[in-house]
């Protein structure tokens, strides 16, 4: 069972770097997107830092919504999905090696990214420490109920659009607790509350997105 | 004849048609009697004036919108265990009447707090998550309409009505408590002490007549589903040339 | 190989609301070769996708010694190798990775030096370091076939193998087919090419709306 | 009766845009569905006949 997993995503990220192009693509998404606002709403420090969090946090949500379309579809296109889909092993592992291997790929490059841009807009180091480790524990769950929408859309005309219509309002509460824990820091009233409630949805997720892709999945293949 | 009869399409068909005129008809009777209790049998209330008759369809919609989701997700769980067509027809013939009465509170809720709290829209629990349904009903209504395949799209929409089923308490509550720590109090808009019976009266009635309109319309939407499903089949060809 | 069945009972299919077939029966021993024909849009290929478990049948049943195949799909799934239309092979990846990965997927550890073998047996010798992306259409689909060889499976599920082969790689799967039937093996495919099947016990089943004449057996 | 004459009635105690842009908009929604749905319904039902005395020809 193990040794599933281990087999996708050792796949999926030799995979990865054959194509560092669409990796970049996604960091630099998240970078210009965040740059955009400073240029919006204007320099002032004080308004920075107070809407950095939210910034931020649906900057990495767009990010990693961006290369999720992709999460099924190439092996759909080169049939290498139905052989994976018709291996012995549950497709749930299946789904899960790729949502971990997606999280690899996209999802920790965003934590790298993400202090530099912390510090763009006027976060304090204890603010960049706690979005660290809201990103650490929320990009998972981007990647995990994002492979329910990528299964379910998979081979659709628009289905990336699609894609990010069906999965935009299920990320709600991982944006709120996310950008809520460095709110919480910065305010002075703490971030434990709202990172254990990130971490009780990933738990959530973990248990229950795989399944549904999973089913998703056959039904899209059938 | 046993419910399992009804659950073939063409008696589902005959027995729909018999029930729409009842649903319909009473939907239309508790309407009348429920708009009679809004505006001539409850009194004016101390605190909000007039404008609270504006609940008596808020509160209504927005207990239909959710109820409408959840007898959608119920019918998909159905059809995925049993693989019974019929409840995958139930569940898509209820999305476009849900999101209708999901709009409809959000509309009512702007135009209630405009009065209320100064203020069209407020980031409170209930408008937020209401909006985030609404984004649910349209995402399910998309998915359904690009897929071509009948049955894939029964099913892939109702996983996705199943897991937004279990994301949408999480929404609401993750929002509340969003909500309190951002704004000192929490706007309740039904402070339970000023509610008189009446007015409760009056919201159920009408609530019962959304029932009855919600199942008189997603009848008729099954039936036409039916015929188009099964058009293949002699019981349909039939009826066509009956009505000919 | 001991003894094993591939039956397919009542067996109905349907795509969007046209009925493709129903009321299909045919059982598959040890050894034998299933040869499914019929015109384009007959369900050829929905059929051999209703076998491999991935769609699901309108109606009817297909059994895998005897039991139902979504109720044993782990045994059923080791016991079977499909190739569809795609090949399922990366262009990212040189032949031997993509034997490799592929194998890992299917639960497997992977033998290199037999890897490799079978690759220079399907005449790839001199591309087992390119990536696939340079590789020609006929080239990828041996890789295809190669990995067919390496899972060892009992059943074969071959939708149009020969699209893109040249002679002489129909001539080598013509041998390939004979020599896993001779091992006690068993292959369902469509092909719309002539196959020279000297010696194997081959079943013809023609797939169409209009009345399925029963098994003509050659 | 809460009410002395029409107008009073209509005004709602100055209330009378919220209130009946309410009611106006759900009376719509349920209008527009109702009429969207006649339409679908009397569409398939001519398109079936149509594809059914295509067939029989």
């Amino acid at each position: 069972m193990h040794r599933f997993v281990l087999a996708v995503l050792r796949r999926d990220l030799t995979l990865a770097t054959r194509r560092r192009g669409d990796w970049l693509i996604a960091q630099f998404f998240f970078v210009m997107v965040a740059s955009l606002f400073p240029l919006g709403v204007g320099p002032e420090p004080a308004m920075l830092a107070r809407i950095g969090p939210g910034v931020l946090w649906v900057a990495a949500t767009l990010a990693s919504l961006l290369s999720l379309s992709r999460l099924f579809a190439d092996d759909h296109r080169d049939g290498s999905l139905e052989h994976m889909v018709l291996s012995p092993e549950p497709t749930v592992l299946l789904v899960l090696g790729k949502s971990l291997a997606h999280w690899l790929i996209y999802g920790i490059p965003l934590l790298l990214v993400a202090p530099v841009l912390g510090i763009q807009f006027n976060l304090s180091w204890e603010a960049i420490w706690v979005l660290e480790l809201s990103l650490l524990l929320g990009t998972p769950i981007l990647s995990l109920l994002g492979g329910v929408g990528a299964a379910l859309t998979l081979g659709l005309r628009g289905g990336g659009v699609l894609l990010t219509l069906l999965i935009l309002p299920l990320y709600v509460p991982a944006l709120i607790f996310g950008a809520g824990a460095v709110d919480g820091v910065m305010a002075g009233t703490g971030a434990e509350a709202h990172l254990s409630l990130l971490g009780a949805f990933f738990v959530l997720s973990l248990m229950i997105a795989p399944w549904i892709a999973s089913a998703a999945l056959r039904v899209s293949l059938e | 004849m046993n419910l399992y009869t009804y659950a073939s399409p063409a008696n589902f068909y005959r027995l729909a048609g018999k029930l729409i005129p009842w649903f319909a008809w009473g939907a239309g009777i508790l309407t009348v009697w429920g708009l009679y209790i809004s505006f001539f049998m409850a009194p004016t209330d101390f605190q909000q004036g007039e404008a609270y008759r504006i609940i008596f369809i808020h509160v209504p919609a927005a207990w239909m919108s959710m109820f409408i989701y959840m007898v959608m997700a119920f019918w998909g769980a159905i059809g995925l265990a049993f693989n019974t067509r019929l409840s995958f027809m139930m569940a898509r013939a209820l999305a476009p009447t849900g999101a209708m009465f999901t709009f409809v509170a959000l509309w009512t809720g702007a135009l209630w707090g405009k009065p209320m709290w100064g203020a069209w829209w407020v980031w409170d629990a209930r408008l937020t998550s209401e909006l985030i349904l609404l984004f649910l009903y349209i995402g399910i209504i998309a998915l359904w309409a690009a897929i071509d395949d009948i049955r894939r799209g029964d099913r892939a929409g109702s996983l996705l009505t199943l897991i937004g089923a279990i994301n949408v308490p999480i929404i609401y509550f993750s929002v509340k408590w969003w909500n309190t720590l951002h704004q000192g109090s929490t706007i309740n808009l039904m402070k339970a002490p000023s509610m008189a019976k009446i007015m409760l009266l009056g919201m159920l009635v009408l609530a019962i007549a959304a029932w009855f309109y919600t199942i008189a319309v997603a009848l008729v939407r099954v039936r036409r589903v039916i015929l188009e499903r099964e058009r293949q089949t002699e019981w349909v060809k039939a009826i066509l040339e009956k009505e000919n | 190989m001991s003894d094993f069945l591939l039956s397919v009972h009542d067996l109905a299919c349907a795509r969007g609301d046209r009925l493709l077939f129903k009321g299909m029966n045919f059982s598959l021993k040890t050894g034998e070769l299933l040869l499914v024909q019929g015109g384009n849009g007959q369900g050829k290929t929905s059929l051999l996708r209703l076998l491999t478990g991935l769609a699901r049948p309108e109606a009817g049943e297909v059994r895998w010694c005897g039991a139902l195949i979504g109720r044993q799909r782990e045994t059923f799934h080791a016991a079977m190798v499909y190739l569809g239309h795609a090949n399922g092979v990366k262009d990212d990846l040189n032949p031997v990775e993509n034997l490799r990965f592929a194998e890992g997927l299917q639960g497997r550890t992977f033998d290199a030096p037999r890897a490799v073998a079978t690759l220079e047996r399907l005449g790839l010798s001199r591309c087992l370091d390119l990536p696939c992306r340079v590789l020609s259409f006929g080239q990828r689909r041996r890789v295809a076939l190669a990995s067919l060889l390496l899972a060892g499976a009992v059943l074969w599920i071959l939708d149009e193998p020969l699209t893109g082969l040249d002679v002489h790689a129909v001539t080598l799967m013509e041998g390939l087919i004979r020599d896993h039937l001779t091992a006690g093996g068993m292959v369902v495919a469509t092909t719309h090419q002539a196959l020279n099947l000297e010696g194997v016990n081959v079943q013809r089943l023609l797939v169409g709306n209009v009345a399925i004449p029963e098994l003509a057996v050659n | 009766m809460e009410w002395a004459s029409w107008s009073d009635f209509w005004n709602m105690g100055g209330y009378g845009l919220y209130i009946w842009g309410s009611y106006g908009v759900t009376v719509a929604g349920v209008l527009i569905e109702v009429i969207l749905l006649k339409r679908a319904s009397a569409e398939t039902r001519r398109s079936l006949k149509r594809m059914q005395q295509w067939e029989e020809q």
